[in-house]
C-alpha cells in the first residue's frame, strides 16, 4: 500500500514530528510504500540543517535525512510555507537575494502541488499535526 | 494524471490567532488546478472563518478573507457549514459571507456553494470521501 | 489592583478561560485578546458563564483583535469594556501582576 | 472498513474528542495517540463518554505514547485494544481513510 | 542584584505532546542560580508532568521526568499542586513524583516539598507573586 | 514603568509576536520603558534574517529589527531554544561547525538568566504565546 505523509509541525516543540517519523519507519518496515513525505506549516523547520539539539536527546532532522536515504524517501518542504519561515535552498536564497540558506541533506523545496499530487497517488494520506 | 479523487478539507480553526486557516487556503487554490472532487468543511472555530466584515487593519495582519469569494471561479464549489458549530456560537448563515459560483453551462447562472448540514449529514459526506486533509 | 488575567484561546476550543475563571480572585481584571475575543460576544455557548463573570470582576476585550474577525461592538456581552493596545498597557501597568492563560 | 479517526488532544484541554466523537460514523475506528491517550484512561471526567464510544466504535490507543506518560495497560477503560506503530499501520491500511482531527 | 522577587511557574501542559514542559523545567533551573522566592504550581494537564514511571523508549523522545527530582536540589521546594486538576483526571498524590528537599538547618532532614492545594488556596498563592511565568 | 515581554510563538504561525508587537509599540508610544524582548521556544524563529513573507503581508522580523533601532531594544533570543530549532548567530555556527548562520538585525543569542534577569528587572512581565 501507498502512504503519504504531511507534517504539519516543527521538530521537538511538538510531538508530530516524532509521530510521523514512527509511523514511517513502521509504514516501511512492513513492506509498504511511503510515496512522499510532505511538510507543511512549521513544518517546514524539520528540514533545517542548522539545528544542534541536545546531545542526549534525538535529531529529528538527522533521522528524516538518513531515513530518506535509506529508503530513497521524496521529502518535500513546501516553498510558500518555507520562504515565510525562513527555511532556504541555494537557489531560493540566490532567487530573493539572501546571503545564506539552510536546508538540510535529503530534503527538497516545491511547491503545494506535491501535496495535492501524492493525496492522489496514495492510498493514505497521513496528517500528523497540532 | 486521471483519477479523480473525492478530496475535503476540514477547517476548524479561527483565523488570525494562527495561521493554519490562511495556510489552508492556500492549499485548496493550488489544489484547484488538479481538477478532483473538491469540497470544504467548516466545523467548530473555523465556521469563524466565513464571518463577513473582516478588518484587520488595527492587528497589522493581511486580511485573507476576501480570497474566499474566489474560490468560485476555482470551481470549488462545495463548501458545508455545520450547523451545530454554528448554533454553539450564535451565528446563522447570514453572518457569513454569501459564496456562489457561476455555471458556464446554464448562460453564467449564479448559483449556491454554501451547504448548511447537521452533524449526521456531515458525517456521511465525511465518510464519501477518498482523503480529507486537516491542518 | 490585583491581577491582569489574559486569555487569547477560544474558549470553545481550550480549556484556558474556564482555568483562568477557576482561579480569577474576585475583583480581577480579564482581558480576552486574540482568538479569546469569542469569549466576549453575546448569544454563544460560552456567553452565560462569561456574563456571570463579568459581574464579579472587570472583563475587558481587545478592539483591533475584534475587528479582524468581523465583530461588531453591539455583539458584545454587556458591562464588557473593549480597549485597544494603549488601553492593554494602561491595564498591565494599573494592575500588579499580569497572568497569561496560554 | 470505514474511517480510522485519530484524536492527539487531551480531552481535557482542546475539543478534538467532542468533535471526534460528534461527527465518527457509528463502527468507526478511533486511535488515540500523543496527548490524545489521555482519553483511554479509566476515572477521569473523560471517561464515560469514552465508554460509550467503546461501544459504538473500536477504540485503540499507541502504546508508546501511554507508557512514554507513565500509564499502565491495567488503567486503560475496558474495550479499549492497545497498539504498536505496527498496529497503526495495519489500521491505516485496513479502513478506507484516515481523519486526523487535530 | 539583590532584589528578591516571587516568582511562580505555572505548568499546565502534558510532557510530550508539545515541548513546553521541558522547556518550562529549563526556565526553572536556570532560574534557580537567582535565589528568588520561587515556587512552582501544577493545573490542569501539567499535573500530567509528574506521573511516576514514565517511559519514553518506545516514542525515541527524552525522558526528562528524572530532573524533576533535582529541583530540592537546586532550592526549589514549593510545589503546589492543584486537586480540582487531579481529580478530574482521576489521580491521586501516589501517582506522582514525591519530591522533597533536604534541610540544611536540620542535619540534612529530607521535608515535602509538594503541597495538594485546593482551587481558593492557588487562587491566593497566585495573588502573592510579583512574577507568574507561563509557557 | 519597566516591562519585560516574553514571545513564545514563532512569526505568521500564531498571533502571538504581532500581538507583542503592538503591545511593545504601545508600551513605547506610552513612555514606559521596555527593559527586554525574549524570545522563547518557536519564538527563537523571530530572529531569522532569511524569512521571506509574501510582499502583501507584513514582515515580523524586519518590525522587530527597525523597532529595537529606533528604540536601542534589547531583543534577545534564547540559546538553547535557538540551538534546537537551527537559529544560529556566527559565533555559534562555528561553534558547532554549521557553514551558515541566520539571525536577523538587531537579535543577539543568550542564555536563559536573561529572561529571568527581566523578570526581576522590569515592573512587569508580559507573556505572549500559545
Amino acid at each position: 500500500m501507498k502512504f503519504g505523509i504531511l507534517v504539519n509541525e516543527g521538530p521537538y516543540t511538538h510531538e508530530a514530528s516524532d509521530s510521523a517519523l514512527q509511523f514511517t519507519r513502521a509504514a516501511l518496515a512492513k513492506g509498504h510504500e511511503v510515496t512522499r513525505v510532505f511538510f507543511y506549516h512549521d513544518g517546514v523547520n524539520n528540514g533545517t540543517r542548522l539545528g544542534v539539539p541536545p546531545q542526549d536527546d534525538r535529531n529529528i532532522t538527522r533521522e528524516w535525512s538518513s531515513l530518506a536515504k535509506e529508503h530513497e524517501l521524496d521529502l518535500v518542504v513546501c516553498i510558500a510555507a518555507a520562504q515565510r519561515r525562513g527555511l532556504l535552498d541555494a537557489d531560493e536564497a540566490k532567487r530573493h537575494g539572501k546571503d545564506a540558506d539552510n536546508i538540510a541533506e535529503g530534503f527538497r523545496i516545491s511547491g503545494l502541488g506535491q501535496l495535492i499530487e501524492v493525496a492522489i497517488q496514495a492510498d493514505r494520506l497521513m496528517v500528523f499535526g497540532d | 494524471m486521471s483519477i479523480t479523487k473525492r478530496l475535503m478539507y476540514v477547517n476548524r480553526r479561527a483565523p488570525y490567532g494562527t495561521i493554519y486557516a490562511l495556510e489552508s487556503l492556500e492549499v485548496v487554490l493550488i489544489g484547484a488546478a488538479f481538477e478532483q472532487d473538491v469540497s470544504l468543511a467548516f466545523v467548530d472555530d473555523g465556521v469563524y472563518q466565513l464571518v463577513k466584515g473582516q478588518n484587520t487593519t488595527g492587528i497589522g495582519v493581511k486580511n485573507f478573507s476576501p480570497a474566499y469569494a474566489a474560490l468560485g471561479d476555482y470551481d470549488v464549489k462545495k463548501i458545508y457549514i455545520e450547523k451545530e458549530s454554528l448554533d454553539q456560537r450564535g451565528l446563522s448563515m447570514d453572518d457569513l459571507q454569501h459564496l456562489t459560483w457561476e455555471d458556464e453551462n446554464e448562460d453564467y447562472a449564479e448559483k449556491e456553494s454554501m451547504h448548511l448540514v447537521s452533524r449526521e449529514e456531515l458525517a456521511d459526506l465525511l465518510e464519501e470521501q477518498d482523503v480529507v486533509f486537516s491542518f | 489592583m490585583a491581577t491582569l488575567h489574559t486569555v487569547n484561546k477560544s474558549p470553545f476550543e481550550r480549556n484556558a478561560l474556564d482555568t483562568c475563571l477557576r482561579l480569577a480572585k474576585q475583583g480581577s481584571g480579564i482581558l480576552f485578546l486574540e482568538d479569546g475575543v469569542y469569549g466576549a460576544l453575546k448569544g454563544t455557548a460560552a456567553s452565560e458563564k462569561v456574563a456571570k463573570a463579568a459581574g464579579e470582576h472587570k472583563v475587558y476585550v481587545l478592539g483591533p483583535d475584534l475587528a479582524a474577525r468581523g465583530m461588531q461592538e453591539d455583539q458584545i456581552l454587556d458591562g464588557i469594556q473593549v480597549v485597544d493596545y494603549a488601553g492593554f498597557v494602561d491595564l498591565a501597568a494599573e494592575h500588579d501582576r499580569v497572568n497569561a492563560w496560554l
